[in-house]
């Protein structure tokens, strides 16, 4: 059975849920009594106009805004994230459209950032002491492992990376510590051609792990190419969820842009 | 240069016309003197650390003497002892220290005495009038440095009011006290904290100032209401444009002291303590050496040995 | 189209009406009055003065509430007042300005003492005093601008050079009111009082002085050069992102160049005012002006980031502080108290702000 | 005769010229004697890996930094810009990567920043008094013919847009006052699919009014789409100008990442 | 792949061995130099210090290159040092702290009073006296961390308000070093000297005293802290930028309020140096704590900004103004002129650390 079929008889329950999402920002409604879910395994894309609130749904998921009103639901038990430390407890991890990285930090101290490793023994426990070659091994192979060999030093300030890589410290970083949930905001925007495809096949490769994503891109052969299913969000709301098998590009893109009426 | 003596003047600021006057003095009595005068100053009144810092700097250079005007005349102790221990004459100037023997010589106005002329002279001038006297006091500072403790009790004692605790102002009940405000000692404070006072009570006639730039301020207030000559008001140093103040009456009377004349006594007992090691003695009478304090008005009143403005004109700052 | 580029982008629907979210509708006094409050934060510190003048009024009555009470606290704050609107400038281009009480002072003594020690013309003495706050005030710009160095450091160094400057050049020496208005009247000329209402014998009534209608009037034309030319534009743009203003043509450098030397030239006009309020020249005055003008610009709502905030702000600013510290008097708490609760005000005003400005409210 | 042919027969002459550029960033050559061409109504494309100069290229040539060594030529006269006025003031408009907005002021001011119109007679002359209505008017008539007709209010200020308004206005201010040239530093990166179209219909109209262009872009079948001549950056240099008709975009892609030898 | 998705970007070079851009070699002597410094910018100041010593030795000869002088410079800046440290805590986050001097003064004051005036045990009055330096910088954190309210104005009106409250509670009475001598000599502790190299009369020589001591190991302990433990990271992060710091797993808020109480507890520990270093109680000490360590923070390096910067640079800092202090005082500069030199001073530190900073030089 495909994943849709199972979701349609209800055989598999959403790891991550959201129902009637509400987001005020002052006069703008960004979530507008929104819903979602994430199944185990899946890459789902989320796919919207700029300003539909894409981000927001994500922010809200995630705890890096608390919504006004409705409930986030993890493993069907509903959760209450007030802050992105709540939901890194939880296994999930998030790739903000904005990064999130202090620039004048290395690449090792921003991977390890509020959950740093310490020393083993009493330097760890009493003078709580970091472990920093360990910490460094541990950048340096999620790296590697991400194609960014070209890193020389883990110790350098991220503000002296490309954007290219700053981007792909990003998502190394959430890969390598998720464990429930990923969620990538518009993780390959600044990113060129050769770089963007590194995203694309870590994105795989974490799937095959056997961790559910969360990806929000403008780039519809991107989406298409590797989304098991796509959540069309428009004015604040989720208007459909599309299986890419069964729509091209152009029904999407006609759906998120209110030119052609969404089906069901 | 090693063979000639030096001697330092440190003062509370040098921001202040009667630190300015005694470095004057100070320099002047140097060179007649052959020392070679290094001078130092807090950046605010009451910055003692800076003045530990010079003294320290002064035992360092070899000095063979200081003056000191204390910011903190407790806190100061332990530098000045460390002075006299390296060999050091130490002579506190205008402003005794606590205790008064931690320095080798205290050449002073008597703080206390200058505020307690003004307030008597302040009394007599009123009268019978001042059991329902309407006063303001216009003080230094919040920190309520000794100076200005010593002159505002002072003056409260010379006019007949009960203090309460001596080393504070503020703490006194009686009713004929309008309020206390602070000026900073310059005009601006003093011309606001009138303000304030007359604010509380228009009928305000009598003004104690802590010197005579928040007297001039005080004056200010007053006249921009055009009350400046239904009110006494009194202050104390008698500095050049002070006594310049009594003349064209913006101020009653004023408690005059003597600067220079300290600065030059110092600069002398640190020439002669070089020389021999011979030590400075104090006034008969007192544990200090007195540089004298005189009231200057025009207005004379029975029982308060006053001088003219003319002989204060002579005399001022020393 | 070239190439194998898709044609899915053929599918936006060609003249769709964009639709906008929607709005929603919030209630209860308090939540009005902060949204009302949100829209037009410049209103913030006009309603927490009138709200501290009816507190007062109220626990005092007419002490307070009178036109004699109320026109004093326009003379006492008048100095602060001016210094506020230069020190909003610079703070508006994320910048602060420590130097500038020092500036206000060393010029007032540089008019005094060309007058007195020197006898030049007081006209011209005054025009060099405003022309030295100018130059001191270009030289911070300068520091600023093209060299790049902090402005709190900057100004920080200059504060010290000026004071140091001011005591070793005037030695200490007031000129006093009665020389001055006897052989120089127009270096007290901000100090002219007109009275409206008052009695008979011209006590009580409305009391204004030309440096109150200075501080206005500067207050006035910097919020028409603020919001009306250019030059005000610019001052914003500076403020908000000096990278980005630089990048879409604002010339960065004349910009901050100019703000630092026009704060200069308003603090040189404080210095003035400054002899008209204490009828002498002293050189001691002014040393708590950076601190003061500093609060209230902040309580004025002037962010210290640079780029927001309304000019009006800052004389709100100066005039609550003006109408605490008066208030607190006439209520009776002694200068220590007065001070602690100042303190206590400030904190609590921007406090206030805050609670208005939050976004999500 | 094509373009390419003119070019390569010397018979135009290129509008705006680099020669020998370079670059330092302490001890980054983000331009290593770089050259450069844009020839008179050619929308050229600049591409490369992220790193590879390309912002760096074109803030050299509009006084955004000053070249370390090398020579800008406008109309084969040199020219020495020490800022982007100097460039404005010859008619050559930039949207850069960072968009260059202040945030707090409102799209009309942002729109006539550096350039604003004052009020004709003595209350422009002397009291220098801004014509308001006059810029507000001018501002709404380019943001309109750009399809921004969503944006309500004149006076509202940027930071209030999303994303893909504040890429509308930032072009729509380039479009309307670049007189000679006008660059546009990935424009689309943070657009939507709706909100990128328009903008590459926006270059399009540049055009065919006659004006050049120069576009940097990640986005090869944009690129393609429009480009008249490609720019091939590499390590701080140009490696190549490829013309698109000649060209796959998989062979743009090769050189660019260096997989395929450049030709000429 | 799925649908029409183009294949162009498979010809993406599969191996392609990175490469960088090439490096070029600058000349000249001063040119090295300054690329040697830019390279560890945290070495500026010390290097500043190390050119300004040179400078008075030259000056001025052994009369300030004597284990004397130079260890009198360190006792001269220990209480401004222990605040710097304090400071620039706060200054990384992007804070400022105006209060320090106040906090450090009101906790002496508590650990004379308590002793003296209520016959506390002398160790439990130095205890109170610290955990009450701790309690009012908690609540700076508080109001800047929980009320987001500026630090700028949370600091200065809590320098008024415990400024005040010093004033008032401790009657402006000092307590006497004779007095604490005799009763409470703990109170001195960090006054106990000891000397390196003395003559036999214990003249000349190094003289050490604990607060010296107690400074270098705060730095230390600071340095440690700051590098090697997670908080130490989470400052730097906060300072940066407090979003990305909060979106990548930091807690913010308790990050910031440890911060202030941290200082708070290091200006307890100032002012319990401050005993030790003039004998006595004195509530009018430190009143210009908080411009001296901002000026020693800036002067070492540490962006007003946040989050970038070494601690160690504001111990620099700091010497180095003990060092032009003591240097020009020796000189024979009288105070005016010193002040004057040290606002140029600070200045030229600045700019020297802009020039080596030069990114593009
Ligand atoms: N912090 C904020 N303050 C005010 N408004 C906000 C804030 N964050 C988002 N908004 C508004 O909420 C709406 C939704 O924004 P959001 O960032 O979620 O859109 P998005 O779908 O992610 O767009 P994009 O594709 O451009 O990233 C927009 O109108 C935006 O302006
Ligand atoms: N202001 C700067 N300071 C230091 N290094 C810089 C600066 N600007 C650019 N660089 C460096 O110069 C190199 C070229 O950068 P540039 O921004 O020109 O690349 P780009 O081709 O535009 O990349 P992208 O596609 O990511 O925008 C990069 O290594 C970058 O890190
Ligand atoms: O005597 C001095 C006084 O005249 C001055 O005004 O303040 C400080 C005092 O020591
Ligand atoms: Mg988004
Ligand atoms: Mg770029």
């Amino acid at each position: 059975m495909t994943l849709m079929e199972n979701i349609a008889n209800g055989s598999i329950e959403p790891i991550l849920k959201g129902r009637g999402l509400v987001k005020r920002y002052g006069k703008v409604t960004a979530l507008d009594h929104c819903d979602f879910d994430l199944y185990p395994g899946e890459i789902l894309a989320v796919i919207g106009d700029n300003g539909a609130g894409k981000s927001s749904l994500i922010k809200a998921v995630s705890g890096a805004v608390v919504p006004d009103e409705g409930d986030v639901f993890l493993e069907g038990k509903p959760v209450h994230f007030t802050s992105p430390i709540d939901a890194r407890k939880e296994g999930i991890e998030t790739v903000y459209q904005t990064l999130a990285m202090s620039p004048a930090l290395s690449i090792a101290d921003n991977m390890f950032m509020g959950r740093e490793i310490r020393k083993p023994g009493f330097r760890g426990k009493w003078l709580r002491q970091l472990d920093r070659p360990k910490m460094e091994q541990i950048a340096r192979d999620k790296l590697s492992e991400l194609g960014l060999m070209t890193i020389q030093n883990i110790n350098q300030a991220v503000e002296t990376l490309s954007g290219g890589q700053r981007q792909g410290v990003a998502v190394a970083r959430a890969a390598a510590f998720g464990s429930k949930v990923i969620i990538l905001d518009e993780p390959t925007a600044a990113l060129g051609v050769k770089e963007s495809r590194r995203v694309l096949e870590l994105i795989l490769d974490v799937r095959s792990r056997g961790i559910p994503i969360i990806l929000i891109s403008h780039n519809m052969p991107h989406v298409f190419e590797v989304a098991d299913r796509i959540h069309v969000h428009r004015l604040g709301k989720r208007l459909c969820v599309i299986d890419p098998k069964d729509y091209t590009m152009s029904d999407a893109v006609a759906f998120m842009t209110g030119a052609k009426e969404a089906p069901n | 240069d090693g063979h000639a003596v030096t001697a330092c003047l440190i003062t509370k600021t040098d921001t202040n016309p009667f630190f300015v006057k005694m470095r004057e003095g100070a320099e002047a009595a140097a060179a007649e003197a052959g020392i070679t005068l290094r001078s130092f100053a807090g950046q605010v009144d009451g910055d003692h650390e800076t003045q530990v810092a010079a003294i320290e700097t002064c035992i360092l250079d070899g000095a063979s003497g200081i003056l000191l005007t204390a910011s903190d005349t407790s806190s100061i102790v332990g530098a000045v002892t460390q002075a006299r221990d390296a060999g050091l004459l130490v002579i506190a100037l205008d402003t005794p220290l606590n205790p008064i023997d931690a320095a080798d010589a205290t050449f002073a106005t008597d703080n206390f005495l200058a505020g307690e002329l003004i307030g008597q002279w302040a009394a007599a001038t009123l009268g019978d009038d001042a059991a329902n006297a309407k006063i303001a006091m216009l003080d230094l500072a919040v920190s309520q440095p000794t100076v200005g403790v010593l002159r505002d009790q002072g003056f409260l004692q010379g006019f007949g009011i009960d203090l309460g605790d001596p080393n504070k102002w503020g703490d006194e009940t009686d009713p004929r006290i309008v309020g206390n405000d602070v000026t900073a000692g310059n005009e601006e404070g003093g011309r606001t904290a009138m303000e304030n006072l007359l604010a509380v009570d228009p009928e305000i006639n009598v003004v104690y100032t802590i010197n005579e730039p928040a007297a001039a301020g005080a004056y200010e207030a007053l006249r921009s209401i055009g009350r400046e000559n239904d009110v006494l008001i009194v202050s104390v140093d008698g500095g050049c444009p002070g006594v310049q103040n009594i003349a064209d009456g913006v101020i009653g009377a004023t408690s005059q002291q003597y600067p220079l004349r300290m600065a030059a006594l110092g600069i002398e007992a640190i020439a002669a303590f070089a020389e021999d090691g011979t030590l400075p003695e104090n006034t008969p009478g007192k544990d200090f050496f007195d540089t004298g304090v005189a009231l200057v008005t025009d207005q004379p009143v029975d029982g308060v040995e006053s001088i003219s403005v003319a002989e204060g004109t002579e005399l001022c700052w020393g | 189209m070239s190439g194998n580029a898709d044609d899915y982008e053929a599918a936006i629907k060609p003249s769709a009406a964009d639709e906008v979210a929607s709005f929603s509708e919030r209630k209860g006094f308090l939540a009005r009055l902060q949204h009302a409050l949100h829209v037009n934060p410049a209103l913030v510190p006009l309603f927490v003065l009138v709200v501290s003048i009816c507190l007062f009024a109220l626990l005092l009555g007419s002490r307070f509430l009178s036109p004699f009470a109320l026109t004093l606290i326009l003379q006492q704050v008048q100095i602060v007042g001016i210094v506020a609107a230069a020190q909003s400038l610079v703070i508006l281009t994320a910048g602060i300005d420590l130097s500038v009480g020092a500036i206000a002072v060393l010029s007032s003594v540089i008019m005094g003492q060309f007058t007195f020690r020197y006898g030049v013309p007081v006209e011209i003495a005054v025009a060099l005093g405003l022309a030295f706050g100018t130059v001191v005030g270009s030289i911070n710009g300068w520091l600023v601008a093209v060299m790049k160095l902090p402005p709190f450091i900057v100004t920080l160094g200059m504060w010290q050079i000026v004071l140091a400057a001011n005591f070793l050049y005037s030695a200490n020496e007031t000129i006093r009111a009665q020389d001055i208005e006897e052989n120089a009247p127009l270096l007290q000329f901000l100090g002219t009082t007109f009275k409206v209402g008052a009695d008979a014998d011209g006590r009580g009534g409305a009391t204004f002085t030309f440096g109150v209608i200075a501080m206005v009037v500067i207050f006035a034309f910097l919020a028409y050069a603020l919001k009306h030319t250019a030059w005000g534009r610019h001052i914003y743009a500076v403020g908000d992102d000096p990278d980005a203003a630089q990048l879409s043509g604002v010339n960065v450098k004349r910009t901050l160049i100019s703000v630092y030397a026009v704060t200069g030239f308003i603090c040189a006009i404080a210095g003035w005012a400054l002899i008209g309020r204490i009828g002498s020249v002293s050189p001691t005055s002014g040393q708590l002006l950076n601190i003061e003008s500093i609060t209230a610009v902040v309580i004025g709502g002037i962010s210290l980031f640079g780029g927001r905030g309304s000019i009006m702000g800052p004389l709100f600013g100066a005039l609550i502080v003006g109408v605490f510290t008066l208030g607190l008097r006439l209520a009776g708490a002694d200068a220590q108290w007065t001070f602690l609760l100042i303190g206590a005000l400030i904190i609590g005003a921007v406090a206030v702000d805050q609670w208005i400005r939050k976004v999500s409210a």
